[in-house]
C-alpha cells in the first residue's frame, strides 16, 4: 500500500475513534483527553491534504490553546480530583436516532452530489501564500478577526473576574 | 517589682485570688484559687504595673502532696518591661481536673494547655481547641500521671 | 513535504531510531553533566564509584529505573496514567525531527519548521495535565496546574522572540535560518548587532522563556521538590518515570538546539576558516553550552513563586518581546530597506 | 485517497459533535461537541479546497478564520462556565436558569 | 472527650471548610514531605494556591523525654537533652546544667564557664548554618546549602576532637564538662572564626541573602508583628526578626554572657516589612557574626589552668523545690521546669521547647499566603521536630 494512503487511513481512524469516545464516554476527563487525539488526527489529515501550515495552526491553537482551556475549565469546576466526573447524558436514545438520521443524510449528500473534482499540484509552501493572502485579499476579515480576538479576550477577562474584584 | 510587692499588689486587686505565697522557692510562686484564674490572668497581662506580656511556660504536673495526689497547672510569667517574673500554680483534684484556660490571654497557652491536657489530663475550660497534641487523638490515658500504666496494645498493635 | 516523497519505509525508521538514540544518550550525558557540574560548583565530587570519575553511574541508574517496579497506586485513572508519559515523551521526541544538522542535512526540513516546534511542544502541556490529574494526588494536581499555566503563558514571549528571528530570516525553515547566519560568529543572530540589534534582546527573552518552557530553575515550579514533592510525576516510578526524565532532558537539549539554531548559527562554524569541523559538532557543542548554562543557573538561583512567575511572564517578558518584535520589524524596514 | 474519504470523516465528526451537544448536560462536554463540529467543517473546507479548486489556499484561509473563531468562542464560553460555576456550584446546563432573560 | 477525637482528627474543630470561592481543599503537607524539616504534618486548607488555614499536627517524634526524666538522675538526663534539639545539643546541655546548678547552688569554675560559652556559641553557629542552608533549600537554592554544611563541618570537627561526638555531645555536665579542650583546640577555633567571617560576607550574603529572587520570595512573607510574637511565646531569632530587642543572654543572664561585648541583632525590615521571613533570616546571619565575636573574646580571656571535672559531684541530688530556668538556644527560649522532692530523681521535668512555641504561630502568620510561602515561613521559623515532640 502507498505510504500516504496508509497514513491517511490511520489518521482518519484515529480521528473517528477518538471522536466517538468524546461523544460517548461517561467520564468527562476522558472525553477531554480523547479530544487531544481527535485534534491530532485532524491535523494529520491536514498534512495529508497539503496544508502543513494549517496543521501546525491546528495543533498550536486547538491542542495548545482550546484543549488546555477546556481541561483547565474541568479542573477548576470540580473541587476534588477524586470526584467521579460524569458528563450527565440525557435523551441518549433520541439523540442517537437523530444522529443516525443526520449521518445518513450527510453520507447521501457526499456520495450523490457530483463534485467538480480538479486535482491541482501542491503549492511549494502554503505559509507564505496564506500570509500574502491575509495581507491582500482577506485583509478586512483578518483585521475583523483580530478585533474579535481582542474583544473575546477582554470579555473573557471581565467574565472570569470574581465578583469582589471589580474595583 | 519584687515578689513581695507583686503579691501585695495582687492581693489588693483581687483579695480572694491568692491562697499561698512561696517566696523561698527557687522560682517564687503563688498558689491561686482555681475560680479566680480567669479573672486574674487578664489583670496580670493588662495592669501596667504588672505587665506580664510573656507566658514563659505552662506546665501540667501530677505530684503527690500532703493531701494526696494532685494535678498542678503551673504558669510562669515574665514581664519584659519590668523584668519581673512570677509563678502561678493552680492545684486541682484528680477527680475534678477542670481549670480555666488562659489561651485567650496568652496565645502561648493554646498549645501548652493542650499538652497539659494530653500528658496529665487537666481539662481547660474555655480552651478554643482542646485536643491531644503529642499522643494520637485516640490514645487512652494520660502518660505523665503517676498511676499511668502503658497500654499493651494500641489499635491492635502491640506496644513494647 | 519532502520527507514523505523519498523512501519513507527506509528513512522513517532510521530517523526514529537515531533520534531515540540521541535522546537516550543525551539523557545520560546531561544527567552526568548535571551531577558533575553541580558537584564542582558545590565543592563535592559527585558520583565517583562506577567507572572512572563515575561515568557509568547514570547508565546504572537508567538500568535501575527500567528494572524497578511500575507502581500504580489505587484510585489512579489507569488509562490516562499509563498514557501520559508517552505523550510527553512523544512530543519531545517529535521536536527533534526538524533539527538542521548541516547544510542541507536535517531529518525533515519543514517549511514551517519553527512553527512545527512550537506546535508540537504544546503537547507537553496536555501530557503534564494528564499525568497530574490521573495520579489522584493533590500535589500532582498542583504540579500539573502550575505546569500547564506556565507552559501556556511562557509560550507567548517564546513565540514572539522566535518571530523576530523568522522576520529577520524571512523563513520559518530552520535550515534557512541557519544558512542566513553564515560567515562567522559576528553574523549570528544573537550576536549580530550590525544586522539587527533587537535580535539580541530577543535572544535573552527567548532563553529566559525557554527555561520556563522546560521547567528549569528558577522556573521549576511544576516539580518544585521542596513545595510539591515531585509535582506531576510524584506518583510515577520505574519505566514511566524514566520516560518523564528522558523527556525532561530531551527538552533541555531541544531548547538548547533551538536557541543555537535561531540565535547562534546552528551548524555554522565559529569562523569560516573552521569549516572542516562537521556541522553537527558545532550544533551539539552550542546546544550543550546552553545545557550547561541551564545547570549553572539551577545551581545558582532559588525558585520563583507562582505569582512572581506570572508577573515575569506577562509584565516583563511579553512587553519586552513585543517591543523587540516591533522595533526589530521597524529596523528591518528602515535600515535594511 | 479521494475527496469522499475526507467528506465521510467530516460527516462523522459533525454527527458526533451534534450528538454531544444534544445529549450532554455538562457545559464543558457541550463545548467539546461544538469543537468537533467546527473541526468537521474545517476538514471539509480544506478537503474541498484541495480537490476542487484551482487555488487550494482559500479553503485553508477559511479554516484559519474558523480556528480563530473557535479560540474566541472557547475563551468566552469557558469564562461563562466559570461564572456559572461560581454562582450555582454546578455546570449542568439544564440547571442554569438564570441565563434566561 | 475521646468519643469525638476521631472526628476532630479527620475534620478539625475550628477550621472552616469554606472560603470566598467555595470549598477549601484539604492538603496534607507531611508527615513525609521534603520541607517539613522532620516528621511534621501540616494540614493546609487551600483555596487554589492560597492557604486559608494551617493546622500543624505534631507528635510523630514523641519520645517521652519528660517521662524518662522521672526515672533518671540529673546527670543521666544530660544525654537525653542532646536528643531534643539535635542541632543545638550543647545549648540543651547547658540549659539543663544551669538549671540543676541553680537548684543545687553549685558554682562552676571560671574555666568551665568560658568553655561552655565557647562551645554553646559554636553550636549556635552550626545550628544557624543548618537553618540558613535548609531555608535556602526550601526556596530551591541548592548550592548555599552545601556551602553552609561545609562550614558547619569545621565546627563538628572541633566538637569531635573535644568530646568524640559530632551530633549528640553529652559534653556539658552538671557542675563541669566531660573533657578539657586539646592543646590546639583554641587555635582551631580561631582559625575557624577567621575563615567563617569572610565566608559570610563574600559567599553567603551575595549568593543567598541579597539574591534578588531570594529577597522577593522571603520579603513581606509571613510577617509577624511583635504583639503576635509575644502573645504566641515566640522567641529567639524569630522574635528578634520582628524587631524585638530581647535576648536571654543579655536580658536574663546566665553563665558569663554579661562579660562579653556583643549586641543583640534585630530585624529592621531592610527588604520589606519588619518581621518577615527575610528579617528572620537576616537576624540569623547577623547573630552568627556576633557569636564569632563572643567566641573570640572568650578564647582570648579564658583561663587555661584547672580541671573541668573537679566540681562535678559524685551524686547529684536536687534539693526539694521547683525552678523554672531558661536559657537562649539557637532557636530561642529553652525552659526547664523542674520539680524535685529531694530524691534522686526529679518529680517532674517539663521542657518549654522554643520551636514548639515558634511553630504554633504558623497558622496566624500564613493566612493568605501561597503554598510556596508556607514552605518559606516554615523554613524561616527554623523548627526542629525532635525538640517540639520531645
Amino acid at each position: 500500500m502507498d505510504i500516504k494512503t496508509l497514513l491517511e487511513l490511520m489518521f482518519g481512524l484515529l480521528t473517528v475513534a477518538s471522536a466517538i469516545w468524546v461523544a460517548f464516554t461517561p467520564k468527562l476527563l476522558h472525553a477531554g483527553f480523547s479530544l487531544l487525539f481527535t485534534f491530532f488526527g485532524v491535523a494529520g489529515l491536514y498534512v495529508m491534504l497539503g496544508a502543513d501550515f494549517l496543521a501546525a495552526v491546528q495543533v498550536l491553537v486547538y491542542i495548545g490553546g482550546i484543549l488546555v482551556l477546556l481541561l483547565f475549565g474541568i479542573l477548576l469546576t470540580t473541587a476534588m480530583p477524586t470526584a467521579e466526573l460524569t458528563v450527565g447524558g440525557t435523551r441518549r436514545g433520541q439523540g442517537l436516532a437523530l444522529g443516525m438520521l443526520l449521518l445518513g443524510l450527510l453520507l447521501l449528500a457526499v456520495f450523490r452530489a457530483g463534485w467538480p473534482l480538479s486535482m491541482n499540484a501542491l503549492p511549494e509552501t502554503t505559509a507564505s501564500d496564506i500570509g500574502k493572502g491575509f495581507m491582500t485579499t482577506w485583509l478586512l476579515p483578518f483585521e475583523v478577526a483580530s478585533i474579535l480576538l481582542l474583544g473575546a479576550m477582554l470579555g473573557a477577562l471581565h467574565l472570569a473576574r470574581r465578583a469582589g474584584e471589580d474595583q | 517589682m519584687d515578689f513581695a510587692a507583686l503579691v501585695q499588689h495582687l492581693r489588693a486587686a483581687l483579695p480572694e485570688a491568692v491562697l499561698e505565697e512561696h517566696p523561698e522557692a527557687f522560682s517564687p510562686w503563688i498558689l491561686v484559687r482555681r475560680e479566680a484564674l480567669a479573672e486574674l490572668a487578664p489583670l496580670l497581662r493588662d495592669d501596667p504595673a504588672l505587665d506580664f506580656n510573656q507566658l514563659m511556660c505552662l506546665s501540667g504536673a501530677h505530684a503527690p502532696g500532703p493531701e494526696g495526689e494532685r494535678l498542678w497547672s503551673v504558669l510562669h510569667l515574665y514581664s519584659t518591661r519590668h523584668g519581673h517574673k512570677l509563678g502561678l500554680k493552680v492545684v486541682l483534684d484528680v477527680a475534678d481536673p477542670a481549670c480555666p484556660s488562659v489561651a485567650g490571654v496568652w496565645a502561648t497557652a493554646d498549645w501548652h494547655e493542650r499538652e497539659a491536657y494530653d500528658m496529665v489530663g487537666i481539662t481547660y475550660t474555655g480552651h478554643p481547641d482542646l485536643r491531644r497534641i503529642l499522643c494520637p487523638d485516640d490514645w487512652q490515658g494520660h502518660p505523665l500521671r503517676k498511676d499511668y500504666v502503658a497500654p499493651a496494645t494500641y489499635n491492635g498493635m502491640p506496644l513494647d | 513535504m519532502d520527507f514523505l516523497m523519498g523512501n519513507i519505509w527506509l528513512w522513517g525508521p532510521i530517523t526514529a531510531v537515531v533520534i531515540a538514540a540521541v535522546i537516550t544518550v543525551n539523557a545520560l550525558v546531561s544527567v552526568y553533566l548535571e551531577r558533575k557540574v553541580s558537584a564542582w560548583m558545590q565543592n563535592r565530587l559527585g558520583p565517583m564509584e562506577n567507572g572512572p570519575q563515575g561515568i557509568f553511574q547514570t547508565l546504572i541508574d537508567a538500568v535501575k529505573l527500567i528494572l524497578k517496579e511500575d507502581i500504580i497506586a489505587r484510585g489512579i485513572d489507569r488509562p490516562l496514567f499509563k498514557m501520559a508519559p508517552y505523550i510527553v515523551f512523544g512530543a519531545s521526541f517529535a521536536v527533534f525531527a526538524v533539527t538542521p544538522l548541516a547544510e542541507g542535512v536535517s531529518p525533515a526540513d519543514l517549511d514551517v519548521g519553527v512553527f512545527y516546534v512550537l506546535a508540537i511542544s504544546s503537547f507537553v502541556a496536555v501530557g503534564i495535565m494528564m499525568a497530574g490529574w490521573s495520579s489522584n494526588n493533590k500535589w500532582s494536581l498542583y504540579g500539573a496546574l502550575r505546569g500547564v499555566a506556565q507552559a501556556v503563558s511562557y509560550e507567548v514571549p517564546l513565540s514572539l522572540a522566535v518571530l523576530t528571528v523568522v522576520m529577520a530570516a524571512g523563513s520559518m525553515s530552520l535550515q534557512t535560518v541557519c544558512v542566513e547566519q553564515g560567515g562567522g560568529f559576528w553574523n549570528w543572530n544573537g550576536l549580530a548587532l550590525h544586522k539587527n540589534p533587537f535580535l539580541v534582546g530577543s535572544f535573552l527573552i527567548y532563553f529566559i522563556a525557554s527555561l520556563a518552557e522546560v521547567n528549569r530553575t528558577p522556573f521549576d515550579l511544576p516539580e518544585a521538590e521542596s513545595e510539591l514533592v515531585g509535582g506531576y510525576h510524584t506518583e510515577y516510578s520505574g519505566m514511566r518515570f524514566a520516560l518523564f526524565f528522558l523527556a525532561e532532558y530531551a527538552n533541555m537539549l531541544a531548547a538548547g538546539i533551538l536557541a543555537s539554531v535561531l540565535f547562534l548559527g546552528g551548524w555554522q562554524p565559529l569562523l569560516p576558516a573552521l569549516d572542516f569541523v562537521p556541522g553537527p559538532l558545532w550544533l551539539f557543542g552550542k546546544a550543550y553550552f546552553f545545557v550547561v548554562l541551564q545547570i549553572w543557573i539551577r545551581m545558582t538561583l532559588p525558585r520563583l513563586r507562582v505569582d512572581q512567575l506570572m508577573y515575569v511572564c506577562w509584565k516583563v517578558l511579553v512587553p519586552g518581546a513585543l517591543a523587540m518584535l516591533v522595533l526589530g520589524g521597524l529596523w528591518q524596514l528602515m535600515i535594511k530597506g | 485517497m479521494s475527496l469522499h474519504f475526507y467528506l465521510v470523516i467530516g460527516a462523522i465528526l459533525f454527527v458526533l459533535g451534534i450528538l454531544s451537544m444534544v445529549t450532554r448536560r455538562n457545559a464543558i462536554a457541550l463545548l467539546m461537541g461544538v469543537e468537533l463540529v467546527l473541526n468537521s467543517a474545517n476538514l471539509n473546507f480544506v478537503a474541498f479546497a484541495r480537490f476542487t479548486q484551482a487555488k487550494p489556499i482559500e479553503g485553508q484561509v477559511m479554516s484559519i478564520f474558523i480556528i480563530i473563531l473557535a479560540a474566541a468562542e472557547a475563551a468566552v464560553a469557558l469564562a461563562i462556565v466559570m461564572n456559572l460555576y461560581r454562582q450555582q456550584r454546578s455546570i449542568q446546563v439544564d440547571e442554569a436558569h438564570e441565563l434566561q432573560g | 472527650m475521646h468519643m469525638e477525637s476521631r472526628e476532630l482528627f479527620l475534620h478539625g474543630s475550628r477550621v472552616p471548610d469554606t472560603g470566598p470561592d467555595g470549598e477549601l481543599m484539604t492538603l496534607n503537607m507531611g508527615p513525609q514531605h521534603p520541607s517539613t524539616h522532620g516528621v511534621l504534618r501540616l494540614e493546609l486548607k487551600t483555596d487554589g494556591e492560597e492557604v486559608a488555614h494551617i493546622r500543624p499536627h505534631i507528635g510523630y517524634l514523641h519520645r517521652c523525654f519528660e517521662k524518662y526524666c522521672e526515672k533518671l538522675t540529673p546527670p543521666q538526663i544530660v544525654p537525653y537533652t542532646d536528643r531534643m534539639d539535635y542541632l543545638g545539643s550543647m545549648n540543651n546541655n547547658l540549659g539543663w546544667a544551669v538549671a540543676c546548678e541553680r537548684m543545687m547552688g553549685l558554682e562552676v569554675p571560671e574555666k568551665v564557664e568560658y568553655m561552655r560559652v565557647i562551645v554553646a556559641e559554636l553550636n549556635r553557629i552550626a545550628s544557624h548554618l543548618v537553618a540558613i542552608g535548609t531555608f535556602g533549600l526550601d526556596m530551591g537554592a541548592l548550592t548555599p546549602y552545601f556551602y553552609c554544611f561545609r562550614d558547619r563541618e569545621m565546627i563538628l570537627d572541633i566538637f569531635e576532637e573535644i568530646c568524640g561526638a559530632r551530633l549528640l555531645y553529652n559534653y556539658i555536665w552538671v557542675g563541669g564538662l566531660s573533657h578539657d579542650f586539646l592543646e590546639d583546640t583554641d587555635d582551631k577555633i580561631l582559625r575557624f572564626c577567621d575563615h567563617f567571617e569572610k565566608r559570610i560576607d563574600n559567599e553567603l550574603n551575595p549568593l543567598l541573602t541579597f539574591n534578588k529572587i531570594f529577597v522577593n520570595r522571603s520579603a513581606n512573607v509571613g510577617v509577624m508583628t511583635p504583639e503576635q510574637a509575644w502573645s504566641w511565646g515566640v522567641s529567639g531569632p524569630s522574635l528578634r526578626g520582628s524587631g524585638v530587642d530581647f535576648d536571654l543572654r543579655r536580658d536574663d543572664p546566665y553563665s558569663i554572657y554579661d562579660r562579653f561585648q556583643w549586641k543583640v541583632c534585630v530585624g529592621e525590615g531592610l527588604m520589606g516589612a519588619v518581621g518577615d521571613c527575610w528579617d528572620r533570616h537576616w537576624v540569623k546571619v547577623l547573630e552568627m557574626k556576633e557569636s564569632v565575636k563572643i567566641i573570640r573574646q572568650a578564647v582570648a580571656s579564658r583561663p587555661k589552668e584547672g580541671d573541668v571535672k573537679e566540681k562535678v559531684p559524685a551524686r547529684v541530688k536536687l534539693p526539694a523545690g521547683e525552678i523554672y530556668c531558661r536559657t537562649e538556644t539557637p532557636r530561642g527560649e529553652l525552659g526547664y521546669y523542674i520539680v524535685s522532692n529531694g530524691g534522686n530523681q526529679p518529680e517532674r521535668v517539663k521542657v518549654r521547647p522554643p520551636a514548639f512555641c515558634n511553630l504554633s504561630v504558623i497558622d496566624e502568620i500564613s493566612r493568605g499566603a501561597l503554598i510556596g510561602d508556607v514552605v518559606a515561613i516554615l523554613g524561616s521559623l527554623d523548627i526542629v521536630l525532635g525538640e517540639i515532640d520531645r
